[in-house]
């Protein structure tokens, strides 16, 4: 019998191991690593809508107000769905015979609400309030993006907890003078970081401990 | 002078009594060991024993299915009650664990020969208790799928486990008992891997015991640094397997629950499971040795030492249990007072006076040789030492929570099917393995036989 | 909208959000909906919650949609409601099958693609996502509670008291705030129904109209009507139309569990039927003969906040009074209610002899009559004679609901003599649309429908064949009447017997109208159209008149306009909807003169002495029996007995030991959960029922009682069947109580269990409840930290964690509290809290956030009440509610393995359910019990009527995960959230818990204890205020105020 | 003889017992040879002596093992509770260090003992399954109840007879040569 093994199974049977070890690192980053994509999170990821409604259009082209159809946004816990209503309000004169506005004009005739597809899909424990935000001085496109650049709608942040965190731990970093909350174009002077500070005070933003509360989101 | 002529009775003499019979060589001990595993065949009793097992085991299969589906409800937890057979059953198996790790570590820093033959089923017993145990952590929670959150990894929330609950120091404290007995079985089975591989006759057996030993060859050189790297497990699972009793034994003395809340529990929680570790390696030795006729490697004197081990912790269990009723007592707080007043005469007061005769009186018994050196005595003496520490764990687990602080919230507990099924289940899974871990690997060290071998045969120089 | 942009439902799954079925009906509706409510979904998924719909095979089941669904879920959605936690084979194979595939798919996998539904027209003065709020009143008996409906996107979610209502002054009860969960009830009567088959309401109309016709030709005659108690004018208007229109038709009324004491009382004493209204704020000295005026009758919720208005000590230390005005309570009632629990001081009497009590009260205060009471009692009833006396026109004497007219009388004659009409109370004309003596009314009607005078008969609400006194067999003569309707919101025992049965609408489903207890009235709205094709009674009758179809709105209308002719007729209707009241309709107080003497009174008629009382009295929980469907009632502890799910009959300690009644405890949930009792055969006027025996602390000797309202044949799923029916046993002769020889109660040998949440009710000398007498308060003020223990702060080890913002925190008056529960039902509804059945309760796994402790100061031998012992005869009763005591060093936190639970900077003791995996040893280790643990699927993810109830600002939480009390942490987020916006701090009484503002006697008091102005800041500087197991150094942001009674210092010393 | 030492890998002689391995495998040394192994079915005492091995690193791998588990565990629960998210855990402070004291312990056995075994395991070289000496017929029995002395080819005075000689001399029977390959 003697030699059971070829001279090769040397070699194999380190390296076998070796590998082992860094397969199960490597899955495991792996798994972090899916759970941030966008294919957990929906991030960047545009959605068919019934009506190809583009906000790049309506926002960038037309300069419509953000709060013209999202009516909740400074007042409510949700900035809110327009109703077919609003858009009937401009599309029964404009564009009122084109084919993709069918939809609506139907949904209108025949009392059926449109069916969008969410976009921004929080979990179902978290809940955020548009108007505290809104009113504390955090603009739109913080968390949305260029909204005016977007044909199709499409989720511009993570929305995970840790991106949460990371303005509710520095709050600064976000805060705009309330004039520019819904200015889609606004970019973080250089001096954010003391303007920041300053606005902090004025809007008397709660503490970071307060913030990162768990009851300031979840209930 | 031979075997049978030395009177087996008279004291002085036994107690020279050796821990491997004398006219064994090298390749004796070796052919005996490994015969069990190499050429003899499965005996039917084995397979009647494995299939109970594996019954149990299946049994155990439904149980948990079952537990996933339904929730935890299934089982006669309540308010108060939040805690019952799952964490009993746990405590109980890890308790059972530790005898191996015992064995295998502080005795062999104690230099004490007569461990040699029975380290090795010892420590697989560990391992396979220590399975048993890990079950239960996991299945009692409410969320089991979600039970990775208890682990420190980079969630995408940001947050980490909470370090100050005694739980978490379970999750590393389990997880690294069970590492490091794993480590230390499998350093010790390396050299006999390497002797099946060699007496193997079947190609498949010599490749899978090949790899299993890993090429060892016996140099020197090796066994050089084999042996201080196998010093030093034993030196690091000694502390071990001190702190992870204690580090279950927090789980109760640190939170406030009158009867849990007590400094006492570290020591008398590790006392126990060494009592409960011995009992139950008596119970698995005795029908060990008597199947595969092993007499000659695990003698009289084995099953006598770990006799008076069992006698020994069951004394310090017993000062633990009179310790928690004077502590009461002399502390004077009215919670405890008056749940220790429960244990004797609450609604569970015969269970608490079943586990002091299971603890502490039978036990007694082992003061008289006689009964020490009887086999039959010594194994029905294991198993009731085993429901005692099953029932000590139920007593302080469950009672304790039926009366604590709020007479209005005052409640009782009684387990489901679905509690003693599961319980059930994973004895069967503790059979299962065991006979499948005689069945391939040996179960007693030889290399440290050989040893013994040697020097025995140098004491008779 | 909230819930189209996040779900709220479940902790893993998005559930459907408000549907709402207005749209279904088509009616002009201002709600919003995601999916439509499919009636035949709805009704095909209600049956699959009985557990009857299985899959025949795993193939079948693999096939099956919603079993790639149940993959993708942690759990399956179909599998039967957990109320029943029975293993079923078929059950047990079809999820093992799926078990497999858990292990894979649980906790990830992707959230499935969802969508939003906006309005098509949005109703103006909505904003997405903020609840709406609208007055209206609950009708109930002779009297209605006002209330506030909270309405998310057009479904009403919570009722909470309307603040301008008379009988509510902001406050409510258990019943008001439950009747939402009714509305909701999957199991009312959907469509009219003929011989149970469905039919159209057109088709009903038709036949209606054939009816009418015909009654029209014989102008009336057989033609009649039976209703409860009605106050509304609307409807009486409308039924007296129609009397006019057939005059020979008559009106019947029958409520079975208020008796016509009081109206033939009034007559009795004053000639005509008047209405009692009392001011118990004005009263320094009240004897209750048997009445339970706190907890139930006309007013009752604002007699509580009134008479507890009086017991606030120093509260909030404006003026250090030091409890100077506290008034007094003397009950003598025969069994302990919600009011004597909570007396200075209760006098068991048998409820016969309540009336000798009032004979020889009125005797020692000169009204003639010359009963007299022996021994120890006739003391006790001589000091309160003198204790009466000595504040003419500042005393009050109350008779209860079920005692005869002799005592009512005897009380008018009584208030009289002591001056106190016009101060402590005041009549006013009646405020029932036509009062008439019940019983007499009923009689009548079966004489008639027994002679076969009856052709048609319209049953509005009344369950006539369940509550009918069983002498008169109302069953065998339904059977004869040709035209028979039963208006009522469930299919329930007499609807079966009734040719056609319409399915009634709920009062939030309906516009109508109702008067209070004191005649003030209120305009009920719709919150939503019906869910269903159901009707108002008022439509019923309509179809009978010559105008049908005539909507309720219009009618109530033209009354109003027709009594207001006022300007601005809009203005005014919307004030009157806005407020909730009707401006100006209270009743005026009317003079009457007493033509009654107490000396002409026929000799009352007695229980003999050997013999034992059997009383009937309506349940604390399901009433007479109309709220035996709510689960929440169900599994509402009962105030005195803690027993849910059941009624028992009660015994006195001494009377059970005679009789050789028991309990013994189960040992699968033991005394929080599973008591076993005796049952026994109760044979009473010729007629059986098998009862569970409960043996009850207090209760007086040789009294029997049997609550009412129990033993359902048709409830629907959560009523049927549950605990005996007494009315089986009641006569109409004995209609209150009845006299029989012991062997009228046999034990059968058998044993039942019951669900009490509460069997314990010994303090174990443990300071859990600090209780003392005013004397003791005024010597010794902190006479609550004797022999404290408390830790002084110094000692700890640790630096303490600065709290600089809001401290939120809780004091709890332990001497305003009675247990009515009302703060229970309020904690359910608010916090989406799940019913779990008998059978869970049995084991100890109810929900509730807040509990309310009931303990005995009895020093009791043995702590078992089936053990006799004479400390329990008539024991001082203390209640305590419990919700979390939100502890600065939360014992259940440091526990936690994975900070599911951790403090907040502003001390609340966060609870986050969507981390916690359920190790449950937070509950272990909280010294209050307080936590609540999911040990099943207990909330009820199928029926599409509960998701509409959800209050969404609440997670509603899932299988295996603790939940508790977090002061409402949802409402403190909303009201600071609205603070910031205007840069302002948040306002003491701005943020109110569900508890505190249902709490009708202002017990609860919630806010910041920073602000030293606040009031529980000023509560908590009291040195009554103690914190529960102070020792254990937990330092509870919830306080409790000792509870302190005023005993009379004579009685004291006999 | 450079060309022998390509194909053979050394001259390994069998004894019966460990006393004559240890006897030998001195006198091996004092003849010169170093590059010398001996193989026993169990440790044998007085064989590295004999062998002349120097104390192997084994414990301090074990000891920097340890070090590491320990620190980084107690710097972790540091870090996460000080720095990553501080929580008001039941008034606790942030660093509650006692109560990180269990993990920590952990750890360092854990660390500690993974070291100690990975350690040694690599030192030995081992996993080797394919080695020379196994290709000599009697070296199944080092496994079991015999004791070889191996010189190797590498030792500069290894000379193919010669040592073979050497070793007959040793009374050690068997001397075979072993094949590198």
């Amino acid at each position: 019998m003697a030699q059971i093994f070829h001279h090769s199974t040397n070699f194999i049977s380190r390296f076998s191991v070796f590998s082992a070890i860094f397969l199960v690192n490597l899955a495991l980053i792996g798994l972090l690593t899916v759970a941030r994509s966008p294919y957990m999170t929906n991030q960047n990821v545009t959605r068919e809508q019934p009506v190809q409604f583009s906000h790049k259009h309506h926002v960038g082209d037309d300069g419509i107000d953000c709060r013209y159809c999202h009516t909740g946004v400074e007042t409510s816990a949700v900035a809110g769905i327009p109703p077919t209503k609003t858009c009937m309000n401009c599309h029964s004169v404009l564009y009122n015979n084109a084919s993709y506005l069918e939809p609506i004009r139907e949904s209108y005739r025949t009392d059926e609400s449109i069916q969008w597809v969410k976009v921004h899909r929080l979990g179902d424990f978290v809940y955020f309030n548009h108007s505290i935000h809104v009113n504390k001085g955090v603009g739109c496109s913080s968390c949305h993006g260029k909204i005016n650049q977007m044909p199709l709608v499409f989720q511009a942040s993570s929305l995970q907890m840790e991106w949460c965190l990371s303005c509710h731990r520095n709050p600064e970093q976000a805060l705009r003078p309330r004039d520019q909350v819904f200015n889609m174009d606004w970019t973080a002077p250089a001096n954010q970081a003391e303007i920041g500070e300053k606005l902090k005070t004025e809007y008397k933003i709660r503490t970071t401990d307060e913030l990162t509360n768990c009851s300031t989101c979840h209930r | 002078m031979s075997a049978e002529q030395r009177p087996r009775d008279s004291p002085q003499i036994r107690r020279l009594a050796p821990v491997i019979e004398p006219g064994h060589t090298y390749a004796s001990v070796t052919d005996k060991i490994s015969a069990i595993v190499l050429t003899r065949p499965a005996s039917l009793g084995w397979y009647a024993g494995f299939a109970i097992g594996f019954s149990l085991l299946g049994v155990l299969t439904i149980s948990l299915a079952w537990l996933i589906i339904k929730g935890v409800g299934i089982w006669g937890i309540n308010a108060p009650i939040g805690w019952g057979f799952a964490i009993v059953n746990f405590v109980w198996w890890i308790g059972i664990g530790h005898a191996g790790t015992l064995i295998s570590a502080i005795l062999f820093l104690l230099n004490q020969k007569w461990r040699t033959s029975i380290n090795r089923f010892a420590e697989a017993m560990t391992l396979f208790a220590v399975a048993c145990a890990g079950v239960f952590p996991l299945i009692h929670t409410g969320r089991p799928w979600m039970a990775f959150y208890m682990f420190p990894y980079p969630s995408t929330m940001g947050i980490w486990p909470q370090f100050r609950s005694p739980l978490i120091w379970d999750v590393f404290a389990v997880s690294t008992y069970g590492t490091v007995s794993l480590l230390f079985w499998y350093v010790g089975l390396i050299p006999d891997l390497a002797t099946l591989r060699d007496r193997a006759t079947s190609k498949p057996r010599q490749i899978i015991y090949g790899m299993l030993s890993m090429g060892w060859r016996g140099s020197a050189r090796h066994w050089h640094r084999y042996q201080s790297a196998y010093l030093l497990l034993a030196g690091l699972a000694t502390p071990l397997v001190l702190s992870v009793h204690s580090v279950i034994s927090f789980d109760f003395s640190v939170s406030i629950v009158p009867g849990w809340h007590t400094t006492i529990f570290p020591p008398y929680f590790v006392a126990g499971a060494i009592y409960s570790g011995f009992a139950m390696v008596l119970t698995i030795a005795i029908p060990l040795r008597k199947f595969y006729d092993l007499e000659e490697f695990i003698t009289m004197r084995h099953l006598e030492n770990m006799a008076q081990v069992m006698l020994a912790t069951g004394l310090i269990v017993a000062y633990g249990y009179f310790f928690e009723f004077f502590m009461a007592l002399y502390s004077n707080n009215k919670f405890d007072v008056f749940l220790v007043q429960q244990r004797l005469h609450g609604p569970y007061a015969p269970y608490y006076f079943a586990l002091i005769l299971c603890n502490i009186l039978t036990p007694q018994l082992l003061w008289f040789q006689k009964m020490r050196t009887n086999v039959a005595v010594l194994f029905v003496m294991s198993i009731v030492v085993n429901v005692g520490m099953w029932l000590e764990r139920f007593v302080i687990v469950v009672i304790s929570l039926t009366r604590d602080f709020v007479p209005s919230a005052w409640g009782r507990y009684s387990p489901t099917f679905w509690d003693w099924s599961t319980f059930l289940g994973t004895i069967g899974l503790f059979i299962t393995l065991i006979f499948l871990f005689v069945r391939v690997l040996p179960a007693i060290s030889i290399a440290e036989m050989r040893e013994l071998v040697t020097h025995t045969s140098e004491e008779h120089e | 909208m909230r819930d189209h942009e996040h779900q709220r439902e479940h902790l893993h799954e998005p559930t459907a959000p408000a549907a709402n079925a207005q749209q279904e009906e088509g009616t002009e509706d201002l709600a919003f909906r995601e999916r439509p409510l499919d009636l035949a979904a709805v009704r095909a998924k209600l049956q699959s919650k009985t557990g009857k719909q299985y899959w025949r095979s795993l193939e079948e089941l693999a096939g099956d949609p919603q079993f790639e669904e149940l993959l993708h879920r942690e759990f399956p959605r179909q599998a039967p409601s957990e109320w029943d936690d029975s293993v079923d084979r078929r059950d047990f194979l079809k999820l093992m099958g799926a078990s497999l595939a858990f292990a894979g798919l649980s906790g990830c996998g992707r959230q499935p693609e969802e969508h939003i539904v906006p309005y098509v027209k949005q109703p103006e003065g909505m904003i997405l996502g903020k609840p709406l709020f609208y007055a209206t009143a609950m009708p109930f008996g002779a009297d209605s509670i006002g209330v506030l409906v909270e309405s998310h996107e057009g479904r009403p979610t919570k009722i909470e008291g309307n603040p301008e209502h008379p009988s509510s002054l902001g406050a409510a009860n258990a019943f008001a705030q439950a009747s939402i969960l009714d509305l909701y009830d999957p199991d009312r009567a959907q469509t009219p129904t003929k011989f149970g088959e469905i039919e159209t309401w057109s088709a009903f109309l038709s036949s209606a109209q054939a009816i009418a016709t015909e009654t029209k030709g014989v102008n009336g005659a057989g033609f009649r009507i039976l209703t409860g108690i009605i106050t509304s004018p609307t409807l009486a208007a409308q039924i007296q139309s129609l009397l006019s229109l057939y005059p020979q038709a008559k009106w019947h009324q029958w409520e079975p569990a208020v008796g016509d004491g009081p109206r033939e009382g009034a007559k009795l004493a004053f000639g005509n039927y008047v209405n009692t209204v009392y001011r118990p704020e004005k009263a320094e000295v009240i004897l209750s003969l048997d009445s339970d005026f706190l907890a139930s009758g006309p007013g009752h919720v604002r007699y509580m906040k009134k008479f507890y208005s009086r017991r606030k000590l120093d509260q909030y230390a404006e003026v250090d009074r030091m409890g100077g005005e506290m008034n007094r309570l003397y009950v003598v009632e025969p069994t302990p209610s919600v009011t004597g629990a909570s007396a200075d001081h209760r006098l068991p009497l048998r409820a016969s002899e309540v009336e000798l009590f009032a004979r020889a009260l009125a005797g020692k205060l000169g009204l003639g009559g010359l009963a007299v009471l022996p021994g120890k009692n006739g003391e006790w009833l001589a000091t309160v004679a003198r204790d009466l006396q000595k504040h003419k026109g500042a005393s009050l004497v109350v008779a209860g609901e079920q005692q005869p007219a002799e005592v009512h009388a005897l009380a008018h004659a009584i208030n009289a003599a002591l001056g106190n009409v016009g101060t402590t109370l005041y009549y006013t004309e009646p405020v029932e649309a036509h009062p008439v003596n019940h019983l007499e009314s009923l009689a009548e009607l079966c004489a008639d429908m027994d002679a076969g005078k009856v052709q048609t008969l319209v049953i509005l609400g009344v369950n006539a064949i369940y509550t009918a006194p069983h002498n008169f067999d109302f069953t065998s003569k339904l059977k004869k009447i040709r035209n028979s309707i039963h208006v009522s919101s469930r299919y329930e025992e007499t609807s079966e017997y009734c040719q056609w049965h319409v399915a009634e609408s709920h009062y939030l489903e309906t516009w109508g109208d109702a008067r209070a207890f004191d005649g003030t009235l209120s305009v009920i709205q719709p919150l939503i159209a019906p869910l269903y094709r159901t009707h108002s009674a008022r439509e019923v009758l309509a179809a009978f008149s010559d105008k049908p179809g005539i909507s309720d709105y219009e009618v109530l209308r033209d009354r109003l306009k027709a009594a207001n002719p006022s300007a601005d007729f809009e203005k005014f209707w919307r004030k009157s909807l806005n407020d909730g009241v009707v401006a100006g309709t209270t009743s005026a107080a009317i003079s009457v003169a007493l033509k009654f003497n107490p000396a002409s009174l026929p000799a009352a008629k007695v229980t003999p002495a050997g013999q034992i009382e059997f009383i009937f009295r309506p349940d604390p929980c399901v009433y007479d029996g109309r709220f035996a469907n709510n689960g929440w009632l169900q599994e509402l502890p009962k105030p005195l007995t803690k027993l849910t799910w059941d009624n028992a009959a009660l015994v006195s300690p001494k009377t059970a030991e005679t009789l050789g009644l028991t309990h013994s405890v189960a040992s699968r949930g033991g005394e929080h959960g599973q008591i076993l009792s005796n049952v026994v055969d109760i044979s009473l006027s010729n007629s059986k029922v098998t009862a569970a025996a409960w043996i009850l602390p207090g209760q007086a000797d040789g009294v029997i009682v049997l609550p009412l309202g129990y033993g359902r044949k048709k409830a629907g799923y959560t009523g049927t069947n549950k605990g005996f029916n007494a009315y089986v046993v009641r006569t109409s002769d004995a209609l209150w109580s009845a006299s029989a020889p012991k062997n009228a109660i046999k034990k059968t040998g058998e044993e039942y269990p019951l669900a009490c949440t509460q069997y314990h009710f010994n303090m174990e000398g443990r300071k859990i409840l600090a209780t003392g007498t005013l004397e003791e308060y005024q010597k010794n003020p902190a006479f609550a930290h004797e022999g404290d223990e408390q830790p002084p702060k110094e000692l700890s080890l640790y630096k303490e964690f600065a709290y600089p913002g809001y401290a939120w925190a809780m004091a709890i008056d332990l001497t305003s509290c009675n247990g009515c529960n009302a703060c229970v039902v309020a904690c359910q509804s608010e916090n989406n809290i799940p019913v779990v059945g008998k059978d869970q309760v049995m084991r100890g796994r109810e929900m509730h956030w807040i509990r309310i402790d009931r303990y005995y100061k009895a020093e009791s031998a043995t702590n078992d009440p089936s053990s006799y012992d004479a400390s329990l005869e008539n024991p001082e009763t203390f209640f305590q509610p419990v919700p979390c005591q939100q502890c600065e060093n939360a014992p259940c936190e440091q526990v936690c393995p994975v900070g599911a639970t951790v403090h907040s900077a502003e001390g609340l003791n966060d609870m986050v359910y969507n981390r916690c995996i359920g190790t449950r040893y937070c509950s272990n280790n909280c010294p209050y019990k307080v936590r609540r643990f999911n040990f099943l699927r207990f909330q009820d993810w199928e029926t599409p009527q509960y998701k509409l109830l959800r209050n969404p600002e609440v997670t509603v939480r899932s299988r295996g995960v603790m939940e508790k009390c977090t002061y409402c942490v949802q409402r403190i987020n909303n009201v600071r959230i609205e603070a910031e916006k205007q840069n302002r701090p948040i306002r003491d009484g701005e943020i109110v818990t569900a508890c505190e503002s249902a709490c009708p006697s202002e017990a609860i008091v919630f806010g910041n204890a920073n602000d030293p102005n606040s009031r529980v800041a000023k509560l908590k500087a009291q040195q009554r205020n103690y914190s529960l197991l102070g020792e254990l150094n937990a330092r509870p942001r919830t306080t409790y105020l000792a509870a302190v009674r005023n005993p009379n210092p004579e009685l004291e010393k006999a | 003889m450079n060309e022998h030492r390509s194909h053979i890998y050394g001259v390994m002689g069998e004894f019966e017992t460990a006393k004559q391995l240890i006897r030998a495998t001195e006198k091996t040394r004092e003849a010169g040879y170093r590059r010398i192994d001996a193989y026993a079915p169990f440790p044998v005492e007085g064989l590295s002596e004999a062998l002349g091995l120097r104390r192997s690193w084994v414990p301090f791998v074990t000891l920097v093992g340890g070090l590491l588990g320990g620190l980084s565990g107690f710097a972790f629960q540091y870090w996460a509770n000080v720095y990553s998210y501080p929580m008001n855990i039941g008034g606790r402070p942030l660093n509650s260090w006692p109560a990180f004291i269990p993990v920590t312990f952990e750890l360092t056995i854990l660390g500690a003992s993974t070291f100690a075994v990975f350690g040694m395991l690599a030192m030995n070289k081992l996993p080797q399954p394919h080695h020379p000496v196994f290709n000599v017929p009697r070296f199944t029995h080092a496994s079991t109840d015999r004791f070889f002395l191996c010189i190797e080819a590498r030792d500069p005075k290894f000379h193919l007879a010669d040592t073979a000689r050497f070793l007959q001399g040793l009374q050690a029977h068997h001397v075979t040569e072993v094949s590198d390959d």
